[in-house]
């Protein structure tokens, strides 16, 4: 095959052995160590997610104990939320981007984000120590007084582990909105940036603004535990359920955490795979901002049965549907951009597809959720499980891989297996829906979450979601195969592989250390094609 | 293989029906939208295809008219949607006046009935069908959750706390009672089954046995165990305030705030005494924290809702 | 640019307002207003947080981005505090009627 | 100030274009900071606000254990600590390295100050038996249950205070080295102006806590 050259110096051979990486203060490096990270903790995660739905292939509680079962679905949502799914498109695509996508050298604070690495890595060995002494039972949301009086599992080092975590998102969020503010190459202006900068932005205003509270939330666990307070002891006075309003008063903006950002890659891999400007693209960027503003108003409705007031649940429920509202207009502005567009079928592209539809289905049983009296009867059952499945895995997930896909060639500088891609991508949208489908019929019917164990007129619907998840499973096993078969096989991408516009693809594959040969100045609007012209734009 | 495979819950309360009727709106709208988007996708990328490789799309930046079209037709959709969810989390809400009320405790992991005529229950429980049942539930450890799938009902149900939740079973039979909130190890073995019977059926099952009294005399005995009598006479000449006919009334404290006498203030007159000081009297009385468990505390409770001057409206 | 030089008298200044602030604080403890007590409380450490805010840290003689990080990370707060307490004071709210 | 004045100074990290910009950034990022600051501590705010009201009484009592005079020295201690650091930044910007030098050390003396008070405290209330746990005692017993509440906030709400006070002796630390060393220029000051950031909001912090904790139903 053809052999194009390789840039002789490039950020991946600025350096060899392992101090140049464990030190590194190169975003492209921190990038490519979460990567690893990240990676690592959703096997951790997924292979909790295999033993839970062995176990509930049959309605009898037989592959393991009660109490085990309890600490695999806990240590399965724990690594998957906090260390997979927060984390994985800022810390990993967002790390690298977002410098190139805004003309900078790097991120305002280098050796901060180095250390929002090392702090995470810190948070998770302690998680991992919670699982390897013995676990934690506790659901990942550490309901008091349960967390705090009952469990005899290891709430402390686990909460310890998040609370630590939470620094590393905050660091980062840190930097990006410094950089985003401070940064920008001359000419780039806020309308002139890719809209995955947009839901960066906001993205990091939820974690600078929201995670503080999780900390102080989970650290309040872990002293009640160790100090005996009583602030959710109903023994002494305190109130189980304010608990509940300072977990989700994080929680609930956190799932815009793991959602706005592949939002953002969504709108780059549309418009990249249409050629095409995203459709409204002020209107795509400022739901992003709303997002996460609403975001922070709707926490309660999660707690409709909990004990909160009916007033304050009608008020979180209507505040609900409002931010359900910037979503939808997410979706159709998307939809709208393939209109006329030159439609690609690339790997990255079906995953777009398969993010789209999706979400709108999670999205929209996120209304059934909103609409108080239906939330009364699915609450705490599998259509809650599949919904949140339907935003995270089918939403969140595929906008990563999608993501991945499209930038892979700019971050190794190969390409990979096309027909592999699309196959896998096949594989994991069926198993997917295979998986989860069935859940929102368990859940109508009654089936609650956290069960070990269950009535028998259940279970040809687990059996189909255990057999949706081994396929799935499969699915996720091959991109690790023919990605890092690519980084010595593969053919060299060069620097614009999808003939796509924006400052990412103006610099050499792989990017030198420092981003860009010379700063570009920025004369053109976001998506503005031909591709061709861009070179011209370069100053 | 489908057979005893159900796919759709059954209901039997009244309250089942707006649920589910609501629930059937929402699929409509989801349906629909879900269709008009995977159809959309589908259509553009078989007819916009790329067919050159350097083929780029039409430069099209927005339609003012689109947007504001598709901000507002879900907007309305939605509150739509809210307004009917609200109005029928109201009916949850708001029990009837007239109501058979039962106590529930839960605690891990199993749950306890306490009816008022005396009869105690462990995870069964007996209503007849057509009435209104009210129960008050309260935990002895962590939050549990009753949930009755087939009446479309579910509450938390909170250490500490009383709350209240109603249904009208509208067919006899045997239904999934299951615990739905997280609360340790056996927390899927805490299931049981509300049974609901022929009104003449429950008359028999009540009939069938009581050994201890009602509830309410549970209480008065305890009361007078306890010592409460001491200090809480009918004639106004203890010194603690009379508690006839006190229950439902607002009382005046010290403070100057006032308070409505329900469950949870006469819980917490019980357990702390000194939290709200009734006006006009001497924060004398001892907490009696540790020494009644929850089900005591119930049929205090009752005792001092027995003690009612006035017709009782709660009938059982 | 907050390259801004403030003359030292301006600190001296504040240092004494606060230090009154405390003081105040302190004597308007002990007599009984009621619930106006706690309002006094609040209102002194506001304006005392203000200042400190304003001067010594330089918000006044900063950027408007300055003063919208301020300003949000106070408007979120009351966010917090506002809803969840939309919940513990609406608990007693009969649904009767 | 001409360009290459700026490309050449010693503190400008590479991927900054001037010290305007890295200056600017740093600012910036130490408010976001503190942004992240008050919503950690206003979780504790709004547990405190939710008992506060629902145990008006307990709370009252159990604030009277307290000891005003001490927190109020301590206020004037940190109020005091402020201005001395508002007096370095400006030193630091006139470029007056003796004069930042002094009142860093005026500074960290205020702050060491106050934590010895706040130690004096904690030792009371240990010997007190208001320490939350299974120890605690408190009269008049009806009480206590509420006060251990009371006594659960103090201790966590003081002591994230007093960590935060740790963290800024350690900061000033290593700006006195700094400023001993001769980085610190009036050119280049932002190291101390961002630092003073922090040791200002942790000052506001106290701000707070010192009416909240101490000053509630003291006229009873
Ligand atoms: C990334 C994660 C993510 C995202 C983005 C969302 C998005 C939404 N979620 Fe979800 N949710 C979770 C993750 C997420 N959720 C998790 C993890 C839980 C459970 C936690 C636990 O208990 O363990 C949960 C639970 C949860 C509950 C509580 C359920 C319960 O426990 O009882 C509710 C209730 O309102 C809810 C609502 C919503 C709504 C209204 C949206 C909206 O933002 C959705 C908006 C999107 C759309 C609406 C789709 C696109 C729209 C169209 C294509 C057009 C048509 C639109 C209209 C007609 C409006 N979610
Ligand atoms: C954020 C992300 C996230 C992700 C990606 C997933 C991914 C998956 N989840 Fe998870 N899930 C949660 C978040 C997530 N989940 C949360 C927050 C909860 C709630 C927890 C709680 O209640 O506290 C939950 C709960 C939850 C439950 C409910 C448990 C219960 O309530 O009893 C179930 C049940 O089916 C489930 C299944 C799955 C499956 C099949 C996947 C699949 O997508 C996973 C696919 C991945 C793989 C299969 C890995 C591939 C690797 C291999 C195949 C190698 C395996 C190796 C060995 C087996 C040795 N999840
Ligand atoms: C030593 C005397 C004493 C004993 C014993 C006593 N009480 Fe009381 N009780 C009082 C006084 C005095 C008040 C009013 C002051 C207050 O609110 O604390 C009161 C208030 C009450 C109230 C609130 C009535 C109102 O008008 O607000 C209830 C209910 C109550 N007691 C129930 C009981 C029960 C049940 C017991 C036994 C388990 C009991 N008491 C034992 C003295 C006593
Ligand atoms: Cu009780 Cu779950
Ligand atoms: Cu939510």
């Amino acid at each position: 095959m053809a052999r194009v050259v390789h840039p002789a110096r490039h950020y991946l051979n600025d350096g060899y052995g392992i101090s140049s990486w464990l030190l590194t203060r190169d975003h492209k490096r921190i990038a490519l160590l979460y990567l690893a990270a990240v990676t690592f903790f959703f096997f951790v995660g997924g292979a909790m997610a295999v033993m839970i739905r062995l176990e509930l292939a049959t309605p009898v509680g037989d592959l393991v104990t009660d109490e085990t079962y309890n600490k695999l679905f806990t240590m399965h949502g724990v690594m998957m939320v906090f260390f997979f799914l927060i984390p994985v498109i800022p810390a990993v695509l967002g790390n690298f981007l977002v410098p190139i996508m805004i003309g900078a050298k790097d991120l305002a604070f280098p050796k901060i984000n180095l250390l929002s690495w090392y702090i995470y890595i810190i948070g998770g060995l302690f998680t991992l120590y919670a699982l390897i002494a013995g676990g934690v039972d506790t659901g990942w949301t550490f309901y008091t007084p349960f967390s705090t009086v009952a469990s005899t599992t290891n709430v402390v080092p686990t909460a310890l582990g998040i609370f630590i975590t939470g620094f590393s998102s905050i660091l980062t969020g840190l930097n990006f909105i410094v950089t985003i503010h401070r940064m920008r190459a001359p000419g780039m202006t806020w309308f002139r940036m890719p809209l995955f900068l947009w839901s960066t932005y906001a993205t990091s205003l939820i974690n600078v603004l929201g995670t503080p509270v999780i900390a102080i939330t989970v650290l309040l666990v872990a002293a009640e535990r160790v100090f005996h307070f009583g602030f959710f002891d109903p023994r002494v006075g305190g109130d189980p359920v304010l608990f509940q309003h300072l977990f989700w008063f994080y929680s609930h903006p956190a799932v815009y955490i793991m959602v706005l950002p592949a939002m953002g890659v969504i709108s780059e891999l549309v418009a990249a795979g249409c050629r095409k400007p995203v459709f409204g693209y002020s209107f795509v960027a400022f739901a992003s901002l709303a997002i996460a503003v609403l975001g922070f108003l709707v926490w309660g409705h999660h707690m409709f049965v909990a004990g909160e007031s009916v007033y304050s649940a009608l008020i979180f429920s209507i505040l609900s549907f409002l931010v359900a509202i910037p979503s939808a207009v997410k979706v159709f502005n998307w939809t709208a951009t393939m209109y006329k567009g030159s439609v690609s079928w690339e790997t990255p592209m079906l995953y777009a597809y398969g993010f789209i539809g999706l979400f709108t289905i999670g999205g929209l049983t996120g209304l059934f959720l909103a609409a108080i009296a239906v939330d009364v009867h699915v609450t705490d059952t599998y259509f809650v499980i599949a919904h949140f499945h339907y935003i995270m895995v089918g939403g969140t997930i595929m906008g990563y891989l999608g993501g991945l896909h499209y930038w892979w060639p700019k971050i190794s500088g190969r390409l990979y297996n096309e027909g592999l891609a699309k196959l896998s991508a096949g594989i994991i949208f069926v198993g997917f829906n295979l998986t989860f489908f069935p859940q929102f019929v368990l859940g109508y019917l009654g089936m609650p979450r956290r069960y070990h164990a269950y009535p028998p007129e259940f279970q040809v619907l687990n059996v189909l979601s255990s057999a949706g998840a081994s396929i799935l499973g499969v699915g996720y096993l091959i991109p690790m195969v023919y990605l890092m078969w690519s980084l010595r096989y593969g053919r060299v991408a060069g620097s614009n592989p999808w003939g796509a516009v924006g400052l990412e693809w103006t610099t050499s594959s792989p990017p030198p250390t420092e981003n860009f040969a010379e700063t570009p100045v920025v004369t053109w609007d976001p998506y503005e094609y031909p591709a061709a012209d861009l070179e011209g734009h370069v100053a | 293989m489908w057979t005893g495979t159900p796919l759709f819950p059954e209901s039997a309360s009244t309250i089942a029906t707006r649920v589910d009727l609501l629930y059937f709106f929402l699929l409509a709208v989801s349906i629909f939208f879900s269709l008009l988007i995977a159809g959309s996708i589908v259509f553009f990328a078989v007819k916009y295809q790329r067919r050159r490789r350097d083929a780029i799309g039409e430069q099209i930046h927005g339609s003012m008219i689109l947007e504001i079209a598709w901000t507002g037709i879900p907007f309305l959709i939605t509150m739509v949607i809210f307004v009917w969810g609200a109005s029928v989390y109201f009916a949850m809400a708001r029990p009837p006046d007239e109501t058979l009320n039962i106590y529930v405790v839960g605690k891990q992991w199993m749950w306890k009935f306490q009816h008022l005529d005396g009869q105690r229950e462990i995870n069964e429980l007996h209503v007849p069908v057509g009435r209104a049942v009210k129960l008050i539930t309260t935990s002895e450890d962590v939050i549990h959750d009753f949930f009755v799938p087939a009446f479309r009902m579910k509450a938390d149900v909170i250490p500490g706390r009383y709350v209240s939740i109603w249904f009208q079973p509208t067919k006899p039979g045997r239904y999934h009672l299951f615990c739905a909130e997280y609360c340790g190890t056996r927390h899927s073995g805490m299931i049981g089954e509300v049974v609901v019977m022929e009104p003449s059926e429950y008359q028999a099952w009540l009939s069938g046995g009581a050994p201890e009294g009602s509830l309410a005399s549970t209480g008065a005995k305890l009361f007078a165990d306890l010592a409460c009598n001491t200090c809480h006479r009918p004639d106004a000449q203890g010194r603690g305030p009379v508690l006839e006919g006190l229950f439902g009334k607002t009382v005046r404290l010290q403070s100057g705030e006032t308070v409505t006498v329900d469950e949870a203030y006469v819980r917490e007159s019980i357990l702390t005494p000194s939290a709200k000081i009734t006006a006009g009297f001497q924060p004398i009385m001892p907490t009696f924290q540790g020494l009644v468990t929850e089900e005591q505390l119930l049929a205090l409770i009752e005792y001092v809702k027995s003690l009612h001057g006035l017709p009782q409206v709660e009938s059982r | 640019m907050s390259e801004h030089i403030v003359p030292t008298r301006v600190y001296y200044t504040i240092f004494g307002i606060l230090m009154l602030c405390t003081y105040l604080t302190v004597q308007i403890a002990v007599f009984d207003l009621g619930p106006l007590n706690t309002i006094a409380a609040l209102v002194i450490a506001v304006l005392k947080a203000t200042l400190v805010v304003l001067f010594f840290m330089h918000v006044k003689y900063s950027t408007r981005l300055t003063w919208a990080v301020v300003l949000s990370s106070v408007f979120w707060l009351g966010i917090m505090l506002a809803l969840t307490l939309s919940d513990y004071l609406t608990r007693s709210w009969r649904t009767f009627g | 100030m001409p360009e290459a004045v700026h490309h050449h100074h010693p503190a400008l990290a590479h991927h900054f274009d001037d010290l305007a910009q890295q200056k600017e950034a740093a600012t910036l990022g130490m408010w976001v900071f503190l942004a992240t600051e008050v919503l950690f501590f206003g979780g504790l705010f709004l547990v405190y606000s939710v008992y506060r009201a629902w145990y008006a009484g307990a709370f009252a009592v159990a604030s009277h254990e307290l000891d005003v005079t001490l927190g109020t020295i301590n206020t004037a201690v940190l109020i005091t600590s402020s201005l001395t650091m508002a007096l370095a930044v400006h030193a630091a910007q006139l470029g007056q390295r003796r004069l930042v030098i002094l009142f860093l050390v005026a500074t960290m003396a205020l702050g060491a100050v106050f934590l010895g008070i706040k130690g004096v405290e904690y030792y009371h209330k240990f010997v007190e038996h208001h320490v939350p746990g299974p120890s605690f005692a408190f009269e008049p017993h009806e009480y206590a249950r509420h006060a251990q509440i009371f006594f659960s906030l103090y201790f966590i709400m003081t002591g994230l205070h007093a960590l935060h006070m740790v963290i800024g002796l350690g900061i000033m630390t290593w700006m006195l080295w700094w400023a001993w060393r001769g980085t610190i220029t009036a050119e280049y000051y932002s190291p101390i102006e961002v630092s003073g950031l922090y040791w200002h909001f942790v000052d506001i912090v106290w701000i707070f806590l010192f009416p909240l904790l101490y000053l509630i139903g003291r006229h009873a």
